[in-house]
């Protein structure tokens, strides 16, 4: 067998993709959807690796970069604000956080 | 492993022996600093330390891991069994991890494969920054799975602890990368065994690393996580015989790693006198530099109360950071001053 | 159960026995649990003086968890003693417990309806030392007592090993004797 | 043949341990798993030739993110967090359709504008994904976008901290002493809109 072909891991990142698009649209836990987000972003990076792998293309690297960045300052900015919502309502349950009032 | 004369088998087998010697050797050592602190510790206070099992009670340890092998195994009922488990052999695996590509010796070649030093990476330091931030899973899972309210808290603060401190360790590396300018370590040694250690080009990144290695290893003056007197054990109040033992012997490995990493980015590594006429030489000198940490360690301990959390938490954020900020702001100039390396 | 005989088995389980019982006896690491005025004496026999340490037991361990030895340092009042019996529960085996002083050997000078007279009567004690309260060099004669305790254990065999012969023919004599006697009450 | 083994056992592990992040009941055994996954993930970089960003992965994303994601989980406490569905009964199918779905168009997508069929790109270049090499692209080609991130970054630190402060900050003296009253009222109407909230 030959090398693996970059194709591979594009299929694999759009399978990780969908995986994380499938957690955020089933689980209402605030925490664990978070956590698919973070999945999806990954897939992302997955892909733009690969794609920089094809064309020989630093630029694709780099795009990850700021992908973690954009990442890690996202994390932090809404787990601050699922814990202001747990001070409040006790819950981390979206379904009962679907009202536009604290 | 960019080699192309050597069969892939000698290479393998090599890598095989170093990474075996280089296992033994951390375990070993990690099981004799326990004995080596018992004695210091006791010379500190006026006492004498254990010294009825073997000569200088030279086998303590070995008595002390046979008698935790012996204990009963046991599961909190309210535990979660598989983050439980897993705990202890995380802290281990990142305490064991790092060691792998720290050269503790001259680059001398046997068919081409580096002897003192598993593997050479190029991004070296990040690789080591990358593994010691994975330790902080097993005291955290540890201190979570435990279902004991003592464990959580003893997991919690040494997260945020952790977290804290890696920024200025980080920062304070950095410095070293800045006048380096390569993430390869034995790179890095290298230059300094040419030129100048960095511990005096750096002496203000050294102290803060130093602080922050000491923090992230949890040892005294900042062991908050296992404060006996406010959280009993920390998080590894309800682990007990061998799973204990590890969370033990991983913390004196993350001491070993830490002293080693200190010596590699800031005493110059393998580097010492008569190094060139005899290279073997370089594996005592990187002996002798880490256990001056150690001996650190140990003293620190003796002589230090602990810090309160919001004390530790402060220094942290408020002192180390800045200081680290400022000192890479001053590198930053020097190096471009004066022209990189 | 089958009684293993062959010698080279015995051996080496003795031997086995021999290794586990120096390990234990040379790493016994108390709780750090004082109760009473005991408690400072305790202290002093882990100070510079007395050094506990020289026996490999000085490592006071916070956790019952991860310590061997409880002992028991002054008087338990009847509120403690559920939480020491607890405790004792939480300390995985082997442990043992060194009763220090009266007033937790029988109570002492507190004959009264507020103390335990006797630690005894809640935990198994391996040693009792004596005194009120007891000096260092007592708690270590029995600490050491307790070491040579913990050498005579059967680790491998945790009920303690029955001499199965000799039994055997303590049952036959008595058998005998019976068979001698009743023949002479019939006739 | 080894880059094929290593590339379908990490590719196992990180579908895997993905599917186990998503489906799990516990978030700590999410968080867990979804560590593995940043693990495998990391390794594939590697595997891509992308040194630098591999290792960049398992400090941040690893190190930092995921950290910070079990330290509120823990501070929460939170368990499942999931109460009985009482809203949206035909969720868990909808989300199954919508996310093969979506498989489907991105599969398609992917594949029909990269690569599918062309010969494979060969060896990299020499030092392609070293941290020098892409520092070097980092600097020169995307300054711009580099010293915006820092401002981002920024932002992030000034929201956490304005969004994890428990209480507002207490009012100067000046202005207490002169709308008391009005603050009380305040207060009150705070207190009773709580106590409405809290039975819920």
């Amino acid at each position: 067998m030959s090398a693996v072909p970059p194709d591979a891991y594009l299929v694999l990142s759009a399978v990780l993709f969908s995986v994380g698009a499938l957690g955020v649209l089933l689980r209402r836990n605030a925490l664990i959807l978070f956590m698919s987000i973070e999945l999806m972003l990954n897939a992302v990076n997955l892909a733009f690796v690969a794609f920089a792998r094809v064309w020989g293309d630093l630029g694709g690297q780099v795009i990850v970069f700021f992908v973690l960045v954009v990442a890690a300052a996202e994390v932090v900015v809404g787990l601050a604000i699922i814990v202001n919502i747990f001070r409040t309502r006790e819950t981390v349950d979206i379904d009962d956080v679907d009202l536009l009032r604290g | 492993m960019t080699e192309t004369q050597t069969p892939t088998w000698a290479f393998g087998l090599i890598t095989l022996g170093k990474g075996l010697a280089v296992l033994v050797g951390l375990l070993t050592a990690a099981a004799y600093l326990t004995w080596l602190e018992r004695r210091l510790l006791a010379r500190f206070q006026l006492r004498l330390g254990p010294n009825r099992v073997g000569p200088f009670g030279l086998l303590q340890p070995l008595a002390d891991g046979l008698k935790l092998m012996m204990k009963e195994t046991f599961l909190p009922q309210e535990a979660d069994r598989a983050v439980f488990l897993i705990a202890p052999a995380l802290s281990m695996l990142a305490a064991l991890l790092a060691f792998a590509v720290i050269p503790f010796g001259p680059p001398l070649e046997l068919w081409g494969v580096k002897l003192f030093q598993l593997a050479d990476p190029d991004v070296g330091v990040l690789f080591v920054l990358a593994v010691s931030s994975l330790g902080v899973y097993g005291v955290i899972l540890g201190g979570w799975a435990s279902a004991s309210k003592y464990s959580l808290l003893g997991g919690l603060r040494s997260s945020a602890q952790m977290i804290s401190y890696e920024l200025a360790v980080g920062l304070a590396i950095v410095g070293v990368i800045l006048l380096s300018g390569t993430l390869r370590l034995s790179e890095i040694v290298a230059q300094q065994a040419e030129g100048v250690w960095n511990v005096f080009l750096q002496p203000l990144g050294f102290l803060l690393f130093v602080i922050g290695g000491i923090a992230e290893t949890n040892r005294a003056p900042f062991d908050l996580p296992e404060a006996e007197h406010e959280l009993v054990g920390g998080f590894h109040t309800e682990y007990a015989g061998m799973r204990f033992a590890s969370f033990f012997v991983a913390e004196y490995g993350h001491m070993v790693v830490m002293a080693s990493v200190a010596t590699t980015l800031f005493l110059g590594g393998w580097d010492g006198p008569f190094v060139e006429q005899a290279p073997l030489l370089g594996l005592l000198w990187f002996a002798l530099k880490v256990f001056a940490f150690m001996f650190l360690f140990i003293w620190l301990r003796a002589t230090l109360p602990r810090v309160r959390y919001d004390q530790l938490m402060s220094l942290g954020w408020k002192v180390l950071i800045p200081l680290a900020l400022l000192n890479l702001t001053l590198t930053a100039a020097g190096v471009a001053a004066l022209g990189a390396s | 159960m089958g009684v293993i005989t062959s010698p080279i088995v015995t051996t080496t389980v003795e031997a086995f026995e021999r290794l586990i019982n120096w390990a234990r006896a040379s790493s016994v690491w108390p709780f750090q649990f004082g109760l009473a005025c005991c408690a400072i004496e305790m202290m002093a026999t882990a100070a510079a003086r007395f050094d506990l340490a020289r026996f490999g037991a000085e490592v006071m361990r916070a956790s019952p968890r991860q310590s061997d030895l409880m002992i028991v340092a002054g008087r338990v009042s009847q509120k403690m003693a559920p939480v020491l019996r607890h405790l004792y529960e939480q300390m995985p085996e082997p442990k043992w417990v060194i009763s220090m002083g009266d007033c937790a050997s029988c109570g002492g000078i507190y004959n009264n309806y507020a103390i335990l007279q006797g630690v005894d009567k809640i935990v198994p004690v391996d040693v009792y030392v004596a005194g009120c309260p007891p000096t260092p060099d007592n708690l270590l004669y029995g600490f050491i007592l307790l070491q040579e305790k913990i050498k005579k254990e059967h680790p491998l065999h945790p009920i303690a090993r029955r001499d199965y012969t000799r039994e055997k023919e303590e049952l036959e004599r008595r058998l005998r004797e019976r068979r001698r006697v009743a023949p002479a009450r019939a006739g | 043949m080894g880059e094929w083994i290593a590339f379908v056992g990490l590719s196992v592990a990180a579908l895997g341990s993905g599917l186990a992040m998503v489906l799990g009941r516990q978030p700590v055994h999410c968080a867990v798993v979804f560590l593995v996954t940043l693990l495998s993930l990391a390794g594939l970089f590697l595997l891509l030739g992308a040194e630098f960003i591999g290792i960049l992965q398992i400090v941040i994303y690893a190190g930092a993110i995921l950290v910070l994601f079990l330290f509120v989980i823990m501070l929460l406490h939170a368990h499942s967090g999931e109460g009985p569905r009482v809203k949206l009964r035909a969720q868990p199918v909808l989300a199954g359709l919508l996310a093969l779905g979506l498989l489907l168009g991105l599969g398609t997508a992917l594949l029909s504008a990269a690569s599918l069929g062309r010969p494979h790109p060969g060896p990299p270049p020499e030092g392609f994904g070293t941290a020098k090499a892409v520092g070097t692209t980092l600097f020169a080609r995307f300054l711009l976008p580099f010293e915006v991130t820092s401002v981002l970054l920024l932002l992030g630190v000034i929201g956490a901290v304005v969004l994890g402060r428990r209480e507002a900050p207490e009012k100067p003296p000046r202005e207490r002493a002169a709308g008391t009253a009005r603050a009380e009222a305040k207060a009150h109407a705070k207190g009773k809109e709580k106590k409405e909230v809290v039975p819920r």
